[in-house]
């Protein structure tokens, strides 16, 4: 228990909070470095990550709650289910605490969403790295995370979408859930393999799913013969991306997310205005679009995308 | 008849009062501060309703246990969500959408737990196997109904003043879970339906010899599991304006945890609610005052099953000091819990 | 003395054909099991023939070795009346920093070394699981719901969170390792790993253990009766301390066999898939109320919803409905189980 | 070990042996000698330390004071395996087999365990397991196929699992084999066959010590008797030399006689009318008529079907033929439940496991077939009406307690038998079954269980009595039915009938058989 937290209300200070899916997973092990970087740059706030032990979104809505009674300043959300948390963030925002979302551009109740690309853009442009690799010919397949995961439905819709433009790919048993298991997913990769011999390839969306498809792929000698793209962290996927099994891989730096969620908050807890165009002055984030969002507040978008392949992921490595 | 002095009852109330003072002095006061006292209260009720099916299962005795209240809990909610939007909106109706909704909501609920209490009661399925399966059934339908996608329940608002209003400072939430303690713990304690669930859970053959309707028994605990699964279900959907096959998989071990911590006998036949009540309590003032200190939620984990084992240790120290001193091995032949050898 | 004969003989049960063709089915509980699978097998097959091939068969056996060592632990604990709920948090908690210990300070630690330090790891988590449902005389599911929070709870807060990804050669080389591999037709490697060599001398170790030693027999006698077996002077201490200690060794390889196979160590793996185990052990026969149950009938429960889980992309069915068919075999085959054994 | 031991040596001695449960002082300084090749009978009114006495010889429990002594070696306290390694074979009365296991496993794999003196890390000497079952069931005179070994012993019936449990109890080298009320799920017939192997026991110079009730068993078999009151011993003399009067003074510091407790004439109205009442492959064919106010009493041995009988007159179990009709009216039954709305109760044999809720309180006990019917306000139950009636019972009854709200358990077997009649009382019945109502009772509660039978059949009850205990059944019924092969055989009138007569019919087809 660090000993900053103690009396927190008593301090001067404002206190940003930002809560994660789950603790302790690469993605967000690497956002909660662009948090403690932001508290180290920002001396006049105490900036903190927590989140839940479980993917579980009742369990992230308590810590929430938590927060909530707590009376923090910020608090920056990644929502594991942003339908969830929409009550308690609307009792944040009654409360005068400023709210700041990320991976939720369905969110009500915040007054900011910010994402780090259009998802759409990110899907078509995950699809078309495919398209390339599989000489627009050919079977093949999408995974997500879950059906409930928002986001990820948006990438694989517009990469289906992308696809139609070449009469050669078809897509095949589209949207087969990995719940983000590496193992899962390659035990359902090599079912599909063997349903579709013929499959050319892959676009996948949670973190891990590249990795669980990439061994099943580099385990049936496929490299090469069938491509696979989606979204995967650099220093997971380096093997990978190394032996052929990757193709390539779309992503966007937690840290930075971090980061601009945090930098975001500060301004509107300074009540400055967020504007079209604007500079964060966060790599990814130096001109971002300013919407109106679905609820009273905005909705940012970034310019954060990153599609790496072999000859280029070592630039990004983390 | 003299009042005894509960050890357990004295045990909780000590915990609760020593975790509130913890919290307060470590948070200088915030932590007593009305509106995280009412936060924290508005978080008991949906594992509190969740513990109290667990217990109701136990104490029907042999192996009794229900495992799958969460995923029942869940399958009412996307049930009830579905079936009533189809109908009517909220927006144009809300009362009748609120009142619709808690309906289908409690009977899906009393439906799946009707089911539970057949198989095991006719079937003679062990609950905790036959609970087993229909967890999987229960997330299994509620998956295929929603596409496993989050169903949207529609705010109506005498909907969302269930788990976001307040009765005089306190939470309506709060409210029904203490008035659904208090009638079941009445129940529990004064009715015939209570006591031959107690009698049963003590003795199940002996129940049937006196002339007991066992398997109606057993339908209606499980059926009132069921039912508190609903009110669940309409605490999340209240609260989250939605929801979803999986929310909440983390709550069954936490009911399980507080059944336990309540005290309450794993082999049937014995649970007090008011020790529910406060177990609950102490569990969600511990996890807040974590949260408030910003501890990282593994350690929380790593506390709880710590305290659960220093809880179980504690139970047995206790047995062992009031009554057996000297034997290493327990005495075998019947089994005889504690009590005073007063005959003539 | 005719007399005496007669009447106790009498009661002894008429041992005709048909009572005994009758009671073999009903003593080989996984008999039905084993009809599930084929009649299964025969559905997915007719459906979609890609099924009927060699490789299918590889990968069901390469997915049944975890959760099949896993399952050999439960189905032990099983026997003797308890439940485990804390060994996929012993496998992670042992897989993890055994990983983590070699990786920094061995990375040429031969494998034998690393498994027998994974076992021995797991085999004192699971000594902790034994004492303490010992001593504290409290339902093991409710020690085990306990300790799998505590294991778990020290292992993210203590050990770490972070993957590893870069394995030692030495243990990403062992998960490659094939028994049989050969390329088909459509130029896709197939190959039978060799790790599952382990959970077959796992299973007849196991099998064994429970048949052909005393402790064996210890395990089913407090399975059957923990009171009466204590009167007669088993060692109730020494069997769960035992079941739980072997258990944990268990799930410790199994845990390695994991991240041998995927090539990571991810420590916020495996927990959650224990309702998946138990249920494939009760599936293979065993009771839940312990006592019974055979390690044949266990590998074919495990191989029974490893099949659900795995074929029904191959038979069309959308993978929305894997649960509702899981949840539905096991109050069918509970419920059979139970109609069998009341007849 | 080896040799055969010396007749008449001492084997065991207990040297002041002390045992306190918190406040009970159970055993308060008992010394006895026990001598290869002898029979001891343990007597005592029940919770006078007889089966704790048992327990720390057989290693369940440590003394707090005192010491055994077990050919010439003292011992301060024993586990369960040193006791059996030294010889000492105990039968509890649960019999304590281990229900999963096979035949031959239950009987044999005790030798294994001393054998690895407790260790379980051994591999399974599988031939000896058959080859020691084989010999040790023959021994108690079972058939031995190679079926039998390995069938399970739950699937057998009770009277062959006890001859298991003396199996095991032979199956090692014994040199004392104790045996807690062995006969009480034994029919005369094996209690013969029991005794007879008792005796080879005996030749072989094993010591035998049984602990049981009853006292006409200690006279046939003979020997010598130990007699407990309150914790110590009291006596130890030949058997022969005491009498039957003398015992029960010894016990329990009364003085009791044998004599009939019936006197009243039963009215002429009949209650209950039974017409070719079958139940499956039980019985079948039972028709007979109970009066207003009469004691019926049947017996038959344990395979007779009158322990079906008893089952089905009070609807535990549905008959399959034939009719009941209960003071005119037709009675259908397939459930206790059904049996209580036609007024009918039954006490049944296993007062611990199907009778009581050992930790409930006595009024929850005694109103728990009535509950329903003692409602108050908001349909809850009215408190002051249940615990009146629970007082009233427990004054009718002299159930010696001071309280209603304590533990049943806190009371002594033959109070807890006078709770279980008690909620009977409640229901106002018609028609009582007591199915073995004396079961392990000691000799004063007896007493006070019968004259509140015959209280009760005074107040126009009708009594149906099952029960093996032939004294009892004589002592205490108008008419005798006996049962053989699921038919009634014979009618008899107690008066005019003496014990061995009735013990002859109960037996008849199977001497013819015999002979
Ligand atoms: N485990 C125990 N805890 C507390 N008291 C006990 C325990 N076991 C026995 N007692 C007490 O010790 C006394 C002797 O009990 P014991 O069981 O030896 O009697 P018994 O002579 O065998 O009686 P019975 O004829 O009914 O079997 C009883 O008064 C009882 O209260
Ligand atoms: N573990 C125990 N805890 C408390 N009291 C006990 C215990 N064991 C025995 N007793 C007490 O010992 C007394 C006699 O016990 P016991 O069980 O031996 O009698 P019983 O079985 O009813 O009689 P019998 O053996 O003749 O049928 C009772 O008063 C009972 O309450
Ligand atoms: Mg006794
Ligand atoms: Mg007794």
């Amino acid at each position: 228990l660090s000993g900053a937290s103690a009396g927190l209300q008593a301090q001067e200070k404002p206190v940003m909070a930002t809560v994660v899916k789950i603790s302790g997973i690469p993605w967000f092990d690497r956002m909660h470095v662009g948090v403690k970087e932001f508290a180290a740059a920002t001396p006049s706030v105490t900036a903190f990550q927590n989140g839940p032990s479980n993917a579980d979104a009742a369990q992230q809505l308590r810590i929430v709650e938590d927060l909530v009674a707590r009376k923090v300043n910020t608090l920056a959300v990644v929502p594991m289910d942003p339908a969830v948390i929409e009550g308690v963030l609307k009792r944040a925002m009654d409360r005068g605490i400023v709210v700041v979302t990320h991976e939720a551009d369905n969110q009500k109740n915040t007054n900011a969403n910010i994402e780090a690309f259009d998802n759409a853009d990110y899907g078509r442009a995950l699809n078309e790295k495919l398209a390339s690799c599989m000489g627009k010919q050919g079977k093949w397949t999408s995974f997500v995370g879950s059906l409930g995961s928002r986001t990820h439905i948006q990438w694989v819709d517009a990469g289906a979408e992308n696809a139609k433009k070449y009469a050669g790919m078809t897509l095949v048993d589209a949207k087969n859930e990995s719940f983000d298991d590496a193992n899962r997913t390659y035990e359902k990769a090599k079912e599909i393999l063997r349903k579709h011999p013929d499959l050319r390839g892959f676009q996948s969306s949670a973190g891990n799913d590249v990795i669980g498809i990439g061994r099943a792929i580099e385990e049936a000698g496929l490299q090469g013969k069938v491509c696979l793209v989606g979204t995967g962290l650099p220093n997971p996927s380096a093997k990978l991306l190394e032996s052929g099994a990757i193709s390539a891989i779309g992503f966007w730096d937690p840290k930075y997310a971090g980061i601009a969620m945090n930098k975001i908050a500060k301004l509107l807890l300074e009540k400055k205005p967020l504007t079209d165009g604007m500079n964060l002055e966060v790599k990814g984030y130096e001109k971002v679009s300013v919407k109106k969002g679905p609820g009273a507040g905005v909705l940012m978008v970034g310019n954060a995308m990153v599609i790496a392949d072999k000859s280029n992921y070592k630039e990004y490595l983390f | 008849m003299k009042p005894k002095t509960d050890p357990q009852l004295a045990f909780l109330i000590s915990i609760n009062v020593l975790i509130l003072l913890c919290a307060a002095i470590l948070s200088r006061g915030a932590f007593i501060d009305s509106y995280n006292l009412q936060s924290m209260a508005a978080q008991v009720p949906e594992l509190g309703l969740l513990a109290i099916g667990v217990m109701l299962a136990m104490s029907s005795g042999n192996g009794g246990i229900d495992l799958s209240g969460t995923a029942l809990a869940n399958l009412s909610g996307v049930a009830s969500a579905l079936l009533v939007s189809a109908f009517l909106s909220a927006d144009a109706d809300p009362w009748a959408f609120t009142v619709a909704f808690v309906a289908v909501a409690m009977l899906v609920g009393l439906l799946g737990g009707v089911l539970n209490g057949l198989l095991i009661a006719h079937l003679g399925l062990t609950p905790i196997l036959c609970t087993l399966g229909t967890q999987m059934l229960f997330t299994g339908v509620a998956v295929v109904l929603s596409g496993g996608v989050s169903v949207r329940v529609g705010s109506a608002g005498p909907l969302m003043e269930i788990a976001n209003g307040l009765v005089c400072g306190v939470p309506i939430s709060f409210v029904i879970f203490c008035v659904i303690s208090l009638l079941i713990g009445m129940t529990l304690k004064f009715s015939p339906f209570g006591i031959q669930l107690f009698l049963m859970g003590t003795n199940a053959k002996a129940a049937r010899y006196s002339g007991f309707a066992l398997s109606r028994i057993l339908i209606r605990t499980y059926g009132m599991c069921g039912v508190l699964a609903g009110v669940v279900a309409v605490l999340i959907a209240s609260r989250n304006v939605n929801v979803k096959w999986d929310y909440g998989q983390s709550y069954l071990l936490i009911a399980i945890l507080i059944t336990v911590m309540a005290g309450v006998k794993t082999e049937g036949g014995y649970g007090r609610m008011i020790c529910i009540f406060l177990s609950a309590t102490a569990l969600q003032l511990l996890s807040s005052m974590f949260n408030f200190l910003d501890a990282s939620n593994f350690i929380r984990d790593f506390a709880w099953g710590m305290l659960l084992l220093i809880f179980l240790a504690t139970m047995r120290y206790d047995l062992k000091s009031l009554f057996i001193r000297t034997t290493s091995i327990p005495t075998s032949s019947v089994q005889r819990p504690p009590a005073s050898t007063n005959h003539s | 003395m005719s007399c005496a004969n007669s009447l106790s003989v009498d009661g002894g049960g008429e041992f005709t054909f048909r009572s005994r063709v009758k009671k073999r089915l009903d003593n080989r509980p996984e008999l039905f099991t084993l009809f599930l699978i084929v009649a299964l097998s025969v559905f997915v097959g007719s459906v979609n023939r890609d099924f009927l091939q060699v490789s299918t068969f590889f990968d069901l056996a390469r997915s049944s070795t975890v959760i099949g060592l896993f399952a050999l632990g439960v189905f032990v604990i099983l026997a003797a009346g308890g439940i485990d709920l804390s060994f996929t948090a012993i496998a992670a908690l042992s897989m993890y920093s055994v990983t983590k210990l070699v990786v920094s300070y061995f990375p040429e630690a031969p494998m034998l070394l690393v498994f027998l330090a994974a076992a021995s790891g797991g085999a004192l988590l699971g000594l902790i699981n034994g004492l303490l449902v010992h001593g504290l005389k409290a339902p093991s599911m409710i020690v085990t719901i306990g300790t799998q929070y505590l294991f778990r709870g020290f292992l993210l807060s203590f050990v770490g969170t972070v993957w590893v990804l870069s394995l030692p050669d030495k243990m990403e080389a062992f998960g490659k390792i094939a028994l049989f591999s050969f390329v088909s037709k459509q130029g896709t490697h197939a190959m039978l790993p060799a790790f599952v060599l382990i959970l077959v001398f796992a299973s007849l170790l196991t099998w064994w253990i429970l048949n052909r030693t005393l402790i064996g027999k210890a395990i089913f006698a407090i399975g059957g009766s923990l009171p009466i077996a204590e009167r007669l002077g088993y060692n109730v201490r020494a069997v769960h301390i035992f079941i739980f200690t072997y258990t944990g060794a268990l799930a410790g390889i199994a845990g390695m066999i994991h991240v041998c196979s995927n090539r990571l160590a991810n420590p916020f793996d495996l927990v959650g898939s224990e309702i998946d185990v138990i249920a494939a052990v009760v599936l293979g026969g065993a009771r839940i109320t312990g006592g019974t149950g055979t390690v044949p009938g266990t590998l074919l429960g495990v191989v029974l919803v490893v099949l659900i889980n795995n074929v029904l992309i191959m038979a069309g069915v959308p993978s929305t409905w894997q649960r509702v068919i899981v949840g539905a075999f096991i109050l069918l085959a509970g419920a059979l189980f139970l109609l069998r054994r009341k007849r | 070990m080896k040799d055969k031991p010396k007749l008449g040596s001492v084997f065991l001695e207990t040297r002041g042996i002390h045992k306190r449960f918190g406040g009970v002082h159970a055993l308060r300084g008992v010394s006895i000698t026990i001598r290869c090749g002898e029979i001891y009978h343990l007597l005592g009114e029940n919770g006078c330390g007889k089966s704790t006495l048992i327990k720390i010889i057989s290693g369940a429990q440590p003394p707090d004071e005192g010491c055994l002594v077990i050919d010439g070696n003292s011992y301060q306290a024993l586990t369960p395996i040193e006791s059996l390694a030294l010889g000492v074979e105990t039968v509890y009365q649960d019999l304590s087999l281990i229900p999963n296991l096979t035949v031959a496993e239950n009987v044999a794999l005790s030798e294994q365990l001393v054998r690895a003196s407790g260790r379980l890390a051994k591999v399974l000497d599988r031939a000896a397991l058959r080859e020691t079952s084989r010999r040790a069931l023959s021994a108690v005179n079972l058939a031995v196929t190679d079926d039998f070994l390995d069938t399970v012993v739950s699937n057998l019936p009770l009277a062959v699992r006890q001859l298991i449990a003396i199996a095991r109890a032979i199956a090692t080298k014994a040199r004392l084999v104790i045996m807690d009320e062995p006969t009480t799920s034994l029919t005369r017939m094996e209690v013969e066959n029991l005794v007879r192997v008792v005796n080879e026991l005996r030749k072989d110079g094993v010591a035998v010590l049984f602990v049981t009730h009853k006292l006409d068993e200690c006279y046939a078999i003979g020997g010598q008797v130990i007699i407990f009151r309150d914790g110590q011993c009291v006596a130890q003399d030949d058997i022969q030399a005491l009498s039957k009067i003398d015992l029960s003074r010894l016990m329990t510091g009364k003085h009791l006689d044998g004599g009939r407790y019936r006197k009243a004439q039963p009215a002429e109205q009949v209650l209950l009318d039974v017409r070719k009442l079958g139940c499956e492959s039980y019985f079948s064919d039972v028709t007979f008529q109970l009066k207003v106010g009469e004691i019926l009493g049947i017996t038959g041995l344990m395979d007779s079907g009158r322990n079906e009988l008893a089952m089905t007159l009070a609807g535990v179990i549905a008959a399959s033929g034939g009719t009941m009709t209960l003071g005119g009216e037709q009675v259908v039954m397939e459930s206790p439940a059904d049996a209580i709305r036609y007024r009918i109760g039954y006490v049944p044999e296993d007062r611990l496991g199907e009778g009581l809720f050992l930790d409930k309180p006595i009024r929850d006990n005694i109103i728990s077939a009535i509950l329903d019917r003692l409602l108050g306000a908001f349909g809850m139950l009215d408190r002051a009406k249940s615990t009146t009636l629970a007082n009233d019972i427990v004054s009718q009854l002299q159930i010696a307690t001071p309280g209603v709200d304590l533990p049943v358990q806190s009371l002594s077997g033959g109070n807890q038998q006078r709770v279980l009649i008690g909620r009977w009382l409640t229901i106002a019945p018609r028609l009582l079954v007591l199915h073995g109502p004396t079961v392990g009772v000691d000799v004063g509660s007896k007493d006070t269980i019968y004259r509140s039978i015959q209280d009760l059949a005074q107040q126009g009850l009708g009594v149906i009595i099952i029960s093996d205990d032939l004294p009892e059944i004589l002592q205490n019924c108008d008419r005798v039915l006996v049962m053989r092969r699921g038919k009634i055989r014979a009618d008899v009138l107690p008066e005019i009938v003496a014990e061995d007569q009735l013990y002859q019919a109960m037996i008849a087809d199977e001497t013819k058989e015999c002979q």
